[in-house]
């Protein structure tokens, strides 16, 4: 087991530093809030929701690497999508961090695949899923 | 693994033999993620000598029974030594009688024992309570909440940007009508060490209690209520060597004496009538129920341990190492340190950021390398507030440690940078 | 000296081997006053088996550190050590969820949390709370310091002269405006076990909760919080194989979650801002700073250690030595035997008075046989009034005492009075 | 050392069972209270004094054999005494017992060194001296 190549590999690093979906969103159609407070991760969702499909997505706030890493792959997964596909994706990728789920994502959003190495570190995965959680709750508040 | 070639390093300018003292602690000797263990976390709590758990397993084993209680041989034993243990502890930090020492579970209780007994009687609509900017939560949130129940106003000692005090106009704070004082011996962010002499001598010009919470302080100097002439003071056990589950209260007998009971219940009362009872003198009208006996016994173990070493060593000892540890940071550019740049006003509390990694992957990265800080708020969010930050990683040492630990920890920041600037 | 053809007096009705299960206990092995120990004051505190201690030593000496705090190996076992006791407290009463256990110092402060956060909110001038005089001074003196700090009063659930309870007109006790109510599951000076199921239900059938001390009861019997349907439930470690400075507070998750927190510190607040805090979820809300973490460890090895024997299989057991401790007493004619007759309602505790020699007395000549046993009032003064006492002479039993421990009392009730009768 | 004969001698069991200075004075010149609450012991003293020389002592209440036997003998010890002489009496059984004075009394109330074996037994003592403590108090407050 090798820290490096579980949780600080290039693509995790990668969606960590990059600030393309980083932001807030003017006059967003959802908005919610997210912490893990023991581990000073607190970000901020907004989703612009067009025809009950994913405009854009855009996450802010202050996190660690993995949960800004988790974050981004998020908006990045999630955008274009209904809400139906959002929360089968929100399941798989859930699925694949808390249960025994081998993950099997659509080409286009294999790179969620990056974060299973976070499993072996069970007490980063609140980290990862923050996000996800977050998103969760305002998909389902939705339906 | 930890070099051998470090005699001149372990033997260190107070003289102490670090080497030999780490070998009193079990833990020292185990690894953590496969490397070896370096513990840096001495501010969350300290590790425990050997000595220590051999007397909670001694009470355990050879004469375990509840104390006050019994009419047989054991019963006296643990009484007599639960009871010379509060004489110990009251000659350590000074105490004029024995009678001022109560026993809690640690810091966080003792606040509140005083809260709810001085603070609850005395402290009113209007009134001022006056604490500071870095204390921990317990003597913030505390106070806090006294002061929101009572419709009473907290005030804050002025803080400086690096987190040290700006004493200057101390006394003019006092036309406010502030009722208390509550601050820290040494934070546990920045180790600052505020100047608590002139704090409480100017409370007491105007006639104002001041506690003190020594958690930090009292497991690395000595500490004199009677010269400090301090109300009240709180510490722990666990965080000087001794036991999770219990901790001190010392108050001024005047003071003490005039509080309502924290908790009601048995050993505390001398006669219950249908509607009224009597409660016994200082200390027992503070103590119901069956007290943590065996941390009873590790705290006067702890005591006599820290003592046998010696209270200045260790201080001497730790100014030595944050001293070492701020010389090796200035050779990080990217590194942040929090605290005053005023070395002999802080204990051995080194608390950073890399650059603008999060301190959850700096300790992330240290874990991994066999290092033990700690990342965060540190229970300590004014003062995060005021440095406008959401943490740090924390390196916080304690006897045992030495220039290896510091150096290693050097080590694992270098393997950070070399992760996050790949 | 401990006899050894005593295999049909060990291998008890319930099947245990009581010679095997004192081989775990240290103590057990220890003379006092050069005579072989003989303990019976587990009402008090109980023997602590090696189990139990080996696991607060596994804790310091292998990964000592605070919980919910670290980014490290070592805390992450602690903290998932801690979790996980509390989830195994909350099976082992059967309690619906791990978040309506939170550790305390042990009864007294468990039943003081309640009379903070529930009663100083919920009960005001005019108002009865209802106990009764049979209760350990943490649960009488408690709600009787409630009563006067607002006006409040005490009314007490009928005992008739053998200190059991008359129920027979309970429900029109609740034709006083009852607020809350507050009943021993066990005496520890009869042994009495009051039919709490009836007190329960009368009481939830008038819409008043219901707090139960266990303190003496849930170390010997199953305890089923879900089926018993009561509001709290209060109980100690050190009562139960477990460390000195630890006990539990059940409580139902829509009272819990009403409460005002007894303390205020580390660990329980989410946000601190300046003049305000938010609050974290059950369990956390209540237990503010840092708590007795190895007084869990060693809990939940007790837990283990007591489910791992059976709790009906020691329960069974007891009610052989109390009936067999009653029938030896029947010899005596001097021998005033306090509690009811009916053995069914009884635990194994046995107190009594021997003629008009003071309890005092007996238990001193009792030590010198090397036998621990308690004398005086117990915390219960109420009760010794009831029975128009000044004290009792009280022996207790646990699962690892056997009937030669009996016989050897009683031998030593015979020195008594050889001596008295001279 | 055998408990039998330093706690339980024969002298200590005759002052213990001794009904001679039991029960209330009516119209005492002092009274007072005592109790050691842990032990049960929970005695009153009362003294008719004439000028100044203490003509009838009695105790009253609960106590253990040694309490007991402490208070008889005290008022044994005490009868017919000066305050001055009554206070000397009380610090030299002090002294027996807390000290390591060698009891030194005169023939006529040398029954006091029957208590001295109580010493050996810690806990006892502040039964031994309940009612000599309490007396001292009133001798102490007389004066
Ligand atoms: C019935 C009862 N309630 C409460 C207590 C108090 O328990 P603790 O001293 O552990 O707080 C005891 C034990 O002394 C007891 O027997
Ligand atoms: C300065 C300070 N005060 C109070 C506390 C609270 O101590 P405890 O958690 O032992 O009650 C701590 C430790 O966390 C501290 O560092």
């Amino acid at each position: 087991m090798n820290y490096e190549e579980d949780l600080y590999k290039e693509i995790i690093l990668e969606n960590y530093r990059s600030k393309k979906n980083k932001g807030a969103i003017e006059g967003a159609s959802f908005h919610a809030e997210g912490a893990n407070p023991s581990c000073g991760d607190d970000l901020e969702l907004f989703l612009s929701v067009n025809n009950g499909v994913i405009e854009r997505i855009t996450y802010d706030g202050i996190g660690c690497s993995i949960c800004c890493a988790g974050a981004n792959l998020l908006c990045e997964a999630l955008t274009g999508r209904s809400f139906e596909e959002a929360l089968g994706i929100v399941a798989q990728f859930k699925g694949m961090l808390l249960e025994e789920q081998e993950p099997d994502f659509d080409d286009a959003i294999s790179d969620l695949e990056a974060m299973q190495g976070v499993k072996k570190y069970p007490v980063r995965i609140k980290c990862a899923l923050l996000a996800w959680n977050t998103v969760e709750g305002i998909l389902n508040d939705a339906k | 693994m930890r070099s051998s070639v470090s005699v001149d390093k372990t033997l260190t300018r107070s003289g102490l033999d670090i080497a030999k003292i780490r070998e009193d602690f079990p833990n020292l000797g185990r690894s953590m993620r496969g490397k070896s263990f370096v513990y840096l976390d001495n501010g969350a709590t300290s590790l425990k000598p050997r000595q220590v758990i051999e007397s909670e397993v001694r009470y355990y084993e050879e004469y375990c029974a509840n104390i006050h209680r019994g009419v047989y041989e054991f019963s006296e034993i643990a009484t007599e030594e639960y009871d010379s243990i509060r004489a110990k502890v009251a000659h350590f930090i000074g105490a004029p009688a024995d009678g001022h020492v109560i026993f809690t579970r640690g810091t966080t209780e003792s606040v509140n024992v005083v809260m709810n007994g001085w603070g609850r009687k005395n402290i009113g609509a209007g009134d001022v309570i006056l604490i500071s900017e870095i204390e921990h939560h317990a003597n913030y949130v505390t106070w806090q909440q006294l002061a929101q129940e009572k419709g009473a106003r907290l005030e804050f000692i002025p803080a400086l940007p690096d987190g040290s005090f700006d004493l200057n106009n101390l006394d003019a704070l006092f036309d406010m009508p502030v009722k208390f004082v509550a601050v820290t011996a040494m934070s546990n962010v920045t180790g600052y060490k505020p100047d608590l002499k002139t704090i409480i001598d100017t409370a007491h010009r105007h006639g104002v209690p001041v506690l003190v919470d020594a958690a930090q302080y009292a497991s690395h100097h000595t500490v004199n209520v009677a010269e400090l002439d301090c109300d009240f003071l709180c510490f722990s056990g666990h965080k000087m060597c001794g036991p999770t589950g219990i901790g001190v209260l010392y108050g001024r007998e005047s003071l003490l004496e005039e509080m309502d009971p924290f908790m009601y219940g048995g050993d505390m009362v001398v006669r219950v009538k249908r509607d009224t009872s009597s409660f016994k003198p200082l200390p027992e009208r503070f103590e119901a129920g069956t007290p943590n006996i065996a941390g009873v016994m590790g705290l006067g173990a702890a005591v006599d341990y820290l003592q046998g070493i010696g209270m200045e060593a260790i201080a001497e000892h730790e100014q030595h190492l944050i001293e070492y540890t701020l010389m090796r940071a200035a050779e990080f550019p990217d590194l942040i340190s929090y605290g005053p740049a005023d070395h002999s006003s802080r204990g051995a509390i080194f608390s950073f950021n890399l650059g603008d990694v999060h301190s959850h992957d700096v300790g992330s990265i240290l874990d991994q390398e066999g290092i033990a800080v700690r990342t965060g708020f540190h229970c300590a969010q004014p003062i995060m507030r005021l440095f406008g930050i959401p943490g740090t990683v924390r390196a916080s040492m304690y006897l045992y440690n030495d220039i290896d630990d510091i150096d290693m920890l050097f080590t694992g920041l270098d393997k950070v940078r070399g992760i996050f600037n790949r």
